[in-house]
């Protein structure tokens, strides 16, 4: 019953793993990965993950890719790739290189693979993440939150209009 | 019920994918895209061994990396926008000035 | 009903302190006038001083579900964090203003990532660990860029972030994977299951995924790349503070990691640990040789002391460890001071980061000159100066605990400094033989030359009489035991 | 006493930081002070040091670093207290020498020097091998920068080939100072770095080979022993005449002193293993080092090729390893001092005259300069090693140390007493005899009365040492036999395995 | 005792230095002092020594170095033999030194001259009186730098730098071998005392001895310019004319002749060395001897005569009579410097030619000069009474005698053709320059100053008398005062004694015999030797030449290929090797770094597969 689910949804997750690689469009590439993170969720469901679901499809989907969206539409039609390839054998050197280590990755990932423990019904609900982060993950939820307001800092620095004559230094 | 490896499988195969979309690719934008795969397919990994190991820690985890995600999205299409402002372009490599 | 856990606020009090300290200054700034951000400059210290009082004397303990930790390694990380902070912060404002950059945002983030390399210190616990990296990374990546319109510092910001971003998606990767085949990410617990484990290619695997993630930090190679583009497109303050606070947090991590929390299996890293640190500081010091430029210099000869570093964490002996901890206050005097010197420096309205702009320089300012030739012959590792004893810490550590190994990379090590006094007695000898430069400007600030002055009695300090220093990393390296 | 022996031209050095940049003659003058008080503080060291005695005199102790087991000592024996002697004589000539000719940055220049003679000088007495090797280390700094800033033109090649050459090689002593350290953990059962304690260990021979190669490698680089010597001809020729003047005269000797100070003490059976080796490439140095004098073109080059071949005798007297060879060579250590020092004063006062280096502009200068001419011929003659002078005291013993160790050393050794004279005297003549060959013969003048004040000094000590030598053969004959008696230990039990 | 000899010393020390203040006159009554110091010492000593002639009075001075069981003192030694030779080294040195004064009169640089010859004075009384070899030593290298800078004194002729140089050079050849020998005997004694080696000399092993005598023995050819190092003193006659008298002829060269008088315990107790003596003074005498025949600088022949005569010491050294040696040593000091300052005194008349060809006629202008040259020759020629007849017969008989006991006539045989061969070149070389007609550049002769001829004049008289000193007729005055000291009584070692009146009346034919030869040659107008014999001694058996082919020119070549190809090639070419290897290493590692962060993050992937995959593997 279960891979009557999943294997789709691991299908659409390839399918748009290679999307976002492949896409000449970076809209396209977007779409692509929302169907990524989409199709994740369904898997977080069926590993009995539902608050982070649920994270995954308001945070990724409904932020993230939308961010990307915004971007792609501010730029517009410029935000192509230059005409020239400047890196001739950086492609198949990647290629190469990536088929490697996927295999040690997939080496490594499914040693440390094991059968799945049985588990109670409230797991990954919102209300056990969620004491989880207030009470053993206490700090780190305060860093999370650290790290927000860096990101915040950082749209105010670099979203500014720059100084008049900025740009100390050579160029 | 589908077991871990399947799931871990498809992890590393995502991550790969972003991985080589990193190397490959020239527009920074989807350079950024295919390094939130790569993050995703962490995320992955972390659900599945949390449910392999039945404790909470690993969807904790990826509540965290969401966290991280976002901001690195923030910061670094914000980035992006700054040098295409200047540069009227989003090609990586002809952000090469800097060299030798 | 959700009840927090038992936990200790004094104990994270310095962590706290500069937070607050950066909220504050990120609210005073806007309330400020632009010709007041002294201001900012005096509150961020102010928080700092206190800081580290606090991380003086604060006791050592463990909180938070075992997610932090205080003992001498983590006050030892904290103390250097804060040092280098002050310093990041004191070089700062006069090229700011020269440069019209002048922003209390600067300081905010110059902050936090001194807290984040603090936190890295205390962190017990890998995801602590990834998340006290990101609060120091993404600080720094935006530090790369506020030169704002200046494309080579959004390259270098664009370069940082990217690869940055790469890199820590690797570190997470091996959390996952450790937290697969051991079911933890507490440090403590993550030892014992791996030691249980014996060899198992996941753990392997994700213990060497950290070290890409620390080593990418550490700008060990070959995760070096980004470091001389980002330090040359940086504005000059930022490169400075983040040439050091990152190579501080990243090293603190490292110690933890390594030698203190998996001493058990140095058998498993030993050898890779090795080898990376030779192969830095051989790629470091060749590729420095031939620099023309001051910063790419400075960048270049930070990975080669990445390596002599990193040697002290591949031999993993207390007295390995004591000598890190040395190195590290000894490399971040000493660079720091190195680039406090170019930021006094002006040319062509532009930042002095030819070595050729340092030409003359000791007719014109022969004390900031004498302080550079300190810097120099100290990053040479020549005595009497700090980089002598830290060198000879490592290396003596690298012998007496390394077997035919530390040997090996002992020599390597002291060979690759003879190569390196070329380039650095270079610098020297164009300030003290050559023409004053034409176009060189030099602003005495009072804060800068401060700096110059506190980093450099400190890198003489410890050359002459580092006993002190050595008594307190040698508490570092009594964890071990 | 030592200490303050030590750290009493860094003072000066640091109070000559004070004084404003234009008043040259004041700083001229605090530099010479501060050199001749050092120089009183040697005078008095030798005084009161107890000849009869083979032991560390004066010796000071204090932790410096217990963490890793460095300690502060100092202390002086026989060869160390000659050895001090000579750089406290010759510092303040070097200073007295350069009166005139440096003009540019004087204020760094004496400070350089001063600088200089401190780590120098706690070269000589440090008992403690960090200390030792930080004070060798810091020798390099202010030498190169002597070379690099007041050198002539291609002097940063030249200060840069002196300072990586000669760190390179002592990098490695570095780390075998560390093994040592690191073996005297398990074999002692304490963190030191102390001379005398490590001087207590039995190393197995195998790894006092290490060790010694190690060590000797530094030593034999600073010496230098033939074929390590290439950085020194372009450091001596591009160095102004006071850094040529140190550097020959004091430089030189660290490493032959490094010999003589660790090779029995530490590694003794090495040392006795080595020594035909070491004796084989002094031989080569002396001979080759004569031959490649001779076709020089250059005065200055021609000068140090010529120390080549000296300390060539210096380390066949020291391989000789009995008593008429190493006092021999301490004593040819103090000749070559002398002796060259002065040369390169001779060629410092041809070059402040005319500007030129080579021996074809030059011919016929001893009728323009007389007295000149006389200082030149007995500097000559004491660099030829004759009778009544002080190098002949210097050969005599050590060709005869050799002889007793082997003939054949002696006879080779001998070759070079032939050749010294063949290229000296050429170059003497093609200088100083013959028609008057000079692009402005009018700034051929003779010694002024500071430069004949300087010569003077050193003719004085050119015969004192030549006619009474046991001025300073008495003060290390006690300390040479003690340094020997330790090779005399592991000679017992090698008796069947050396041939000697 | 003491004290005439401390003033000795210091008359030499302290004449040194004040002649460079004042004029020569100064220099010169330093010199008499220390003649009549010697003359005093000797009345002093001449009492004692009636009874045992043989004793040796030991004057310490002060300890001059140590080291080990080295121990060397300095000390003066007075007997017999260091006697006579301080009293010809200041009796002679004294004549020329006033003849000096003349000669030298319009020199401008006159303090440095004597300031010299001074110091060669005091150099070579120290050679002669030194207690200790090493002392000896320094007075033997001394006298040689003296001659060294006498010889080049006048430094702006380049001939005149050249040959200095040349003379110090090989002088320092002999020397290493001198101090070779001193290593040898003193780690074989434990000692350099001179009493104490000529008493433990004879207890030495054979080969021992042997060995330390040759060494000496080429210290001693290179100081008395036997073969194959005599090639300096022909070109040492660029010298002042004086200076060649004193040092070239009559004092220093004699330094190898005195050398093995003193060690002569050693040299006598060692066959084979002697026997190299023998052969080697022999072949010395007849090669200069012929050489001299083909020679047209004045000086020259006169300095190959010099080495000739050495030549005839060495012989008497070789045949085991050291008294014979010293005997001629004494005459042929006489007779030597008379000829030079003759010779000095023509060169003086016409104004510094000295080529005979370009002379003639001078002995109506230069009477005085004239007398004395041909006293001179007769006495070189070995006529009698002349002194030179008295010592060379003594020579000639005692290597007779040597032929007969050992039956090696070969000393013997060279040394009677020698004595021909003598005679006809002198004969020459006088009637070249005084007879026949007057040259072309001899414009107004005209007679030297009495400063000058004065000294002639009194060597002129011990030239004539001086063999008495000798002679049988005169009771052997100077054989019985040094035949006790010299160990082994001349002719000792002789089985059969040789019929002395026979070889005295060989001898004498021989010399008179060279003499009408002389002279028929010189009337004949043919040259004495034909054709290739001509170019061949012409060119001094091309010793020189093949010198200067063999080891000067690739000596130099040697050099030169060293200091260029191999030391700034290989050697400092190795270490710029080095240099540059890691320059071009480091630029590669700059080229890695291409500015493309796609390339960056390859190599973090690189990096990773790299550590992952080792670490997995592992």
């Amino acid at each position: 019953m279960e891979w009557a689910v999943f294997v789709p949804t691991a299908a659409l997750a390839l399918a748009g793993g290679v999307g976002v690689i492949a896409a000449r469009q970076p809209v396209h590439s977007a779409l692509a990965l929302l169907m990524v993170l989409a199709s994740l969720a369904v898997s977080y469901l069926l590993l009995a993950a539902q608050f982070i679901a649920v994270l995954q499809v308001i945070i990724y989907a409904g932020a993230i890719v939308v961010l990307f969206l915004f971007v792609i539409m501010l730029l517009h039609a410029r935000s192509g790739e230059g005409p020239r390839e400047k890196l001739p054998r950086q492609r198949a050197e990647a290629y190469v290189f990536a088929a490697l280590y996927l295999g040690v990755l997939l080496a490594a990932a499914l040693g440390a693979a094991a059968p799945l423990a049985s588990i109670a019904a409230e797991f990954g609900t919102a209300q056990q993440v969620g004491e989880s982060l207030f009470t053993t993950y206490l700090l780190p939820f305060e860093l999370a939150s650290v790290i927000l307001l860096v990101g915040i800092v950082a749209a105010t620095v670099l979203g500014r209009r720059p100084p008049e004559h900025a740009g100390r230094g050579k160029g | 019920m589908v077991p871990a490896p399947a799931y871990l499988a498809l992890s590393a195969v995502l991550f790969t994918l972003g991985a080589v979309g990193v190397l490959v690719r020239r527009n920074a934008l989807i350079i950024f895209m295919a390094v939130e795969l790569m993050l995703n397919s962490v995320n992955l990994a972390f659900v599945t061994f949390a449910r392999q190991h039945g404790s909470i820690d690993g969807q904790v985890a990826v509540f965290f990396v969401l966290v991280v995600a976002a901001v690195e999205v923030v910061v670094g299409l914000a980035l992006i926008v700054d040098i295409f402002r200047s540069r009227e372009t989003v090609d990586i490599d002809d952000v090469d000035l800097l060299r030798g | 009903m959700i009840t927090p856990p038992a936990f200790d606020l004094t104990l994270v009090a310095p962590e706290l302190i500069v937070f607050g300290t950066a909220l504050v200054v990120l609210m005073v700034d806007l309330w400020l006038a632009a010709e007041r951000r002294g201001v900012l400059i005096a509150v961020s210290l102010l928080g700092l001083a206190w800081a580290a009082w606090m991380a003086a004397v604060a006791p050592d303990g463990v909180s938070f579900a075992g997610m932090y930790v205080r003992d001498a390694l983590a006050r030892a990380g904290q103390l250097l964090a804060l040092g280098v902070t002050a310093a990041g912060v004191l070089v700062a404002p006069e090229y700011l203003r020269r440069g019209g950059l002048d922003r209390g945002e600067y300081y905010v983030l110059v902050l936090v990532a001194g807290a984040g390399a603090m936190l890295m210190a205390a962190s017990r616990d890998l995801l602590m660990l990834f998340l006290s990296l990101e609060v120091l990374s993404i600080p720094l990546y935006i530090l790369a860029a506020t030169a704002r319109g200046n494309p080579r510092s959004q390259e270098a910001g664009m370069k940082y972030f990217l690869l940055g971003a790469f890199a820590s998606a690797f570190f997470l990767y091996g959390v996952a994977l450790l937290y697969g085949v051991t079911g933890t990410t507490r440090l403590p617990d993550l030892a014992t299951a791996v030691a249980r484990l014996g060899s198992s290619a996941p753990a392997a695997a994700g213990l060497g995924l950290l070290v890409i993630g620390l080593g990418f930090k550490a700008a060990m190679v070959p995760f070096h790349t980004w470091a001389p583009d980002v330090y040359e497109g940086a504005p000059f303050p930022a490169a400075a503070f983040m040439s050091v606070v990152a190579k501080v947090g990243a090293f603190v991590a490292l110690l933890r990691l390594f030698p203190l929390t998996l001493g058990a299996l140095a058998d498993q890293w030993r050898l890779l640990l090795g080898v990376l640190s030779a192969v830095t500081m051989i790629v470091g010091n060749l590729a420095a040789l031939t620099q023309t430029g001051y910063k790419r210099l400075l960048a270049y000869s930070s990975i080669a002391h990445t390596g002599y570093m990193m040697v002290g964490i591949a031999i993993g002996t207390p007295a390995a460890v004591a000598a890190v901890i040395t190195y590290l206050a000894v490399y971040a005097a000493m660079t720091t001071g190195a680039f406090a010197v170019a930021i006094a420096l002006e040319r062509g309205g532009g930042e002095a980061d030819r070595i050729e702009d340092y030409s003359g320089l000791a007719g014109r300012a022969p004390l900031l000159a004498l302080a550079t030739a300190v810097f120099m012959v100290s990053l040479a590792g020549l005595p009497p100066t700090g980089g002598f004893v830290a060198k000879l810490g490592v290396f003596a550590a690298a012998v007496e605990g390394g077997g035919p190994g530390g040997l090996a990379l002992a020599l390597i090590g002291v060979l690759t400094s003879v190569i390196s006094v070329y380039y650095y007695l270079r610098v020297a000898y164009v300030m003290y033989a050559g023409e004053a430069a034409g176009m060189v400007r030099i602003h005495a600030s009072p804060l800068v030359n401060a700096v110059v002055l506190l980093t450099a009695l400190v890198v003489v300090q410890i050359g002459i009489l580092p006993a002190a220093v050595t008594a307190f990393a040698q508490q570092v390296g009594g964890l071990l035991r | 006493m030592l200490s303050l022996l030590i750290f009493l031209p860094l003072a000066g050095a640091v109070l000559l930081a004070l004084l404003p940049r234009e008043r040259q003659a004041a700083i001229r003058w605090a530099g010479l002070a501060a050199s001749l008080a050092t120089l009183l503080v040697a005078a008095r060291l030798f005084q009161i040091f107890n000849p009869a005695s083979g032991d560390m005199q004066f010796v000071a102790h204090a932790t410096w670093v217990p963490t890793l087991g460095i300690g502060y000592a100092v202390g002086v024996d026989g060869i160390s207290l000659v050895l001090v002697g000579l750089t406290a004589v010759i510092f303040p000539l070097a200073l007295l020498g350069s009166w005139g000719s440096i003009t540019e940055r004087l204020k760094a220049f004496t400070m350089s020097m001063l600088g200089l003679e401190t780590a120098i000088l706690g070269t000589f007495l440090s008992l403690d091998l960090i200390l030792f090797y930080v004070f060798w280390e810091a020798v390099l700094i202010p030498m190169a920068f002597l070379i690099g800033l007041w050198g002539s033109e291609n002097r940063r090649y030249a200060a840069l080939k002196f300072f990586l050459y000669t760190m390179a090689a002592s990098v490695l002593m570095l780390v075998a100072i560390i093994a040592l350290h690191v073996i005297a953990i398990d074999g002692l059962g304490e963190r030191t770095f102390d001379l005398a304690r490590l001087a207590t260990l039995s190393l197995p021979p195998e790894v006092q080979g290490w060790l010694f190669a190690a060590f000797a490698l530094a030593f034999a680089v600073k010496v230098p022993i033939w074929p390590l010597h290439t950085w020194l001809p372009d450091a001596h020729t591009e160095a102004p005449t006071a850094g040529s003047v140190i550097l020959a005269a004091i430089l030189l000797k660290l490493g032959t002193y490094g010999f003589i100070r660790f090779g029995p003490t530490l590694f003794p059976d090495a040392l006795l293993a080595a020594a035909p080796l070491l004796a084989a490439l002094a031989i080569i140095g002396i001979l080759y080092g004569a031959l490649v004098s001779w076709a020089q073109t250059d005065l200055k080059r021609l000068v140090a090729f010529s120390s080549v071949s000296h300390l060539g005798f210096v380390m066949l007297g020291l391989a000789a390893l009995n008593v008429q060879g190493f006092q021999g060579g301490l004593i040819q250590m103090i000749n070559h001092g002398i002796s060259t020092g002065a040369l390169f004063l001779i060629v410092g006062v041809l070059y402040e005259r005319t500007h030129s280096r080579l021996i074809a502009d030059y011919g016929g200068v001893a009728a323009r300069m007389p007295r000149f001419a006389a200082v030149f011929t007995v500097v000559m003659l004491s660099s030829a090693a004759l009778p009544g002078t002080n190098g002949f005291v210097g050969e005599f013993l050590i060709l005869l140390g050799a002889f007793r160790t082997s003939a054949w050393w002696a006879a080779l050794g001998a070759g070079g007493v032939i050749l010294s004279v063949v290229y000296l005297l050429w170059a003497y003549q093609q200088v100083m005899h013959g028609p008057l060959v000079a692009k402005h013969p009018d700034r051929l003048v003779d010694l002024t009365r500071r430069e004949l004040a300087v010569f003077a000094a050193i003719i004085v000590m050119i015969f004192a040492v030549g006619l009474y030598p046991r001025v300073l053969l008495d003060r290390s004959e006690a300390t040479v036999n003690a340094v020997l008696a330790r090779l005399q230990r592991p000679a017992a039990t090698a008796v069947t395995v050396s041939p000697r | 005792m003491v004290w005439p000899l401390l003033g000795w010393l210091t008359n030499g020390l302290i004449g040194r230095r004040l002649s460079r203040a004042l004029a020569g006159e100064l220099a010169c009554v330093t010199v008499a002092a220390s003649f009549v110091s010697a003359l005093g010492v000797l009345l002093a000593v001449r009492p004692a020594g009636a009874t045992d002639a043989a004793v040796s009075i030991v004057i310490p001075l002060f300890r001059w170095l140590g080291a080990g069981d080295l121990w060397i003192d300095a000390s003066l030694i007075i007997d017999a033999l260091s006697l006579v030779m301080a009293l010809v080294v200041s009796g002679v040195g004294f004549l020329i030194h006033v003849y000096s004064l003349g000669y030298m009169a319009d020199d401008p640089d006159l303090p440095r001259y004597f300031a010299y010859l001074n110091l060669f004075m005091f150099a070579m009384l120290l050679l002669v009186l030194a207690g200790n070899l090493l002392v000896l030593f320094i007075g033997w290298e001394l006298v040689g730098v003296c001659s060294y800078l006498l010889i080049g004194y006048w430094f702006a002729r380049p001939a005149a730098a050249t040959a200095g140089r040349k003379a110090f050079i090989v002088n320092r050849i002999g020397d290493a071998a001198f101090l070779l020998g001193l290593f040898l005997l003193f780690t074989q004694l434990r000692t350099l005392d001179i009493l104490q080696i000529r008493d433990g000399a004879p207890h030495l092993p054979e080969g021992v001895r042997t060995l330390a005598a040759l060494l000496l023995f080429a210290g001693a050819t290179g100081k008395s310019a036997q073969l194959p190092l005599h090639v300096w003193l022909p070109d040492a006659m660029e010298g002042p004319t004086p200076v060649s008298a004193l040092i070239h002829a009559a004092t220093m060269v004699t330094a190898g002749v005195f050398l093995i008088a003193r060690l002569d315990r050693l040299f006598l107790t060692a066959p084979v060395a002697l026997f190299v003596v023998g052969i080697v003074g022999a072949l010395t005498a007849f090669f200069a001897a012929t050489v001299a025949l083909r020679q047209y600088d004045l000086k020259r022949v006169l300095a190959y005569s010099t080495i000739s005569q050495l030549g005839y010491m060495f012989v008497a050294m070789g045949a085991l009579a050291p008294v014979a040696g010293i005997f001629h040593l004494v005459t042929q000091a006489f007779f030597k410097a008379l000829l030079f300052l003759a010779a000095g005194s023509v060169m003086h008349a016409m104004h510094d030619v000295i080529d005979m060809r370009r002379l003639g006629g001078l002995a109506r202008p230069l009477r005085w000069t004239a007398g004395g040259f041909l006293i001179g020759v007769l006495a070189i020629a070995g006529v009698p009474p002349f002194a030179g007849f008295f010592s060379k017969d003594l020579i000639l008989e005692e290597a007779f005698a040597l032929g007969l006991s050992t039956g090696n006539f070969l000393p013997y045989a060279l040394a009677l053709v020698t004595a021909f061969v003598t005679a006809l070149y002198m004969t020459r070389a006088a009637m070249l320059t005084f007879s026949g007609r007057p040259a072309e550049a001899a414009a107004h002769p005209h007679e030297a100053p009495p400063s000058m001829l004065v000294p002639m004049t009194a060597l002129a008289a011990l030239s004539v008398g001086g063999g008495l000193l000798g002679a049988r007729v005169a009771g052997e005055p100077l054989v019985e005062f040094l035949a006790p000291l010299i160990g082994v009584k001349a002719g000792e070692g002789a089985v059969v004694h040789p019929p002395a009146g026979l070889l005295v009346g060989i001898s004498i034919a021989v010399a008179l015999a060279g003499i009408v030869a002389g002279i028929a040659v010189h009337r004949g107008r043919r040259d004495p030797a034909l054709g290739a014999i001509a170019a061949f001694l012409e060119r001094r058996w091309y010793i020189d030449d093949l010198y200067d082919a063999v080891i000067v020119a690739p000596g130099r070549a040697l050099a030169r290929w060293l200091a260029g190809p191999v030391d700034l090639g290989i050697i400092d070419g190795a270490v710029n090797a080095v240099g540059r290897v890691l320059a071009a290493v480091g630029r590669a590692a700059r080229r890695l770094q291409t500015g493309y962060a796609r390339q960056y993050a390859l190599g973090v992937l690189v990096g990773t597969l790299i550590i992952v995959g080792y670490w997995m593997l592992r």
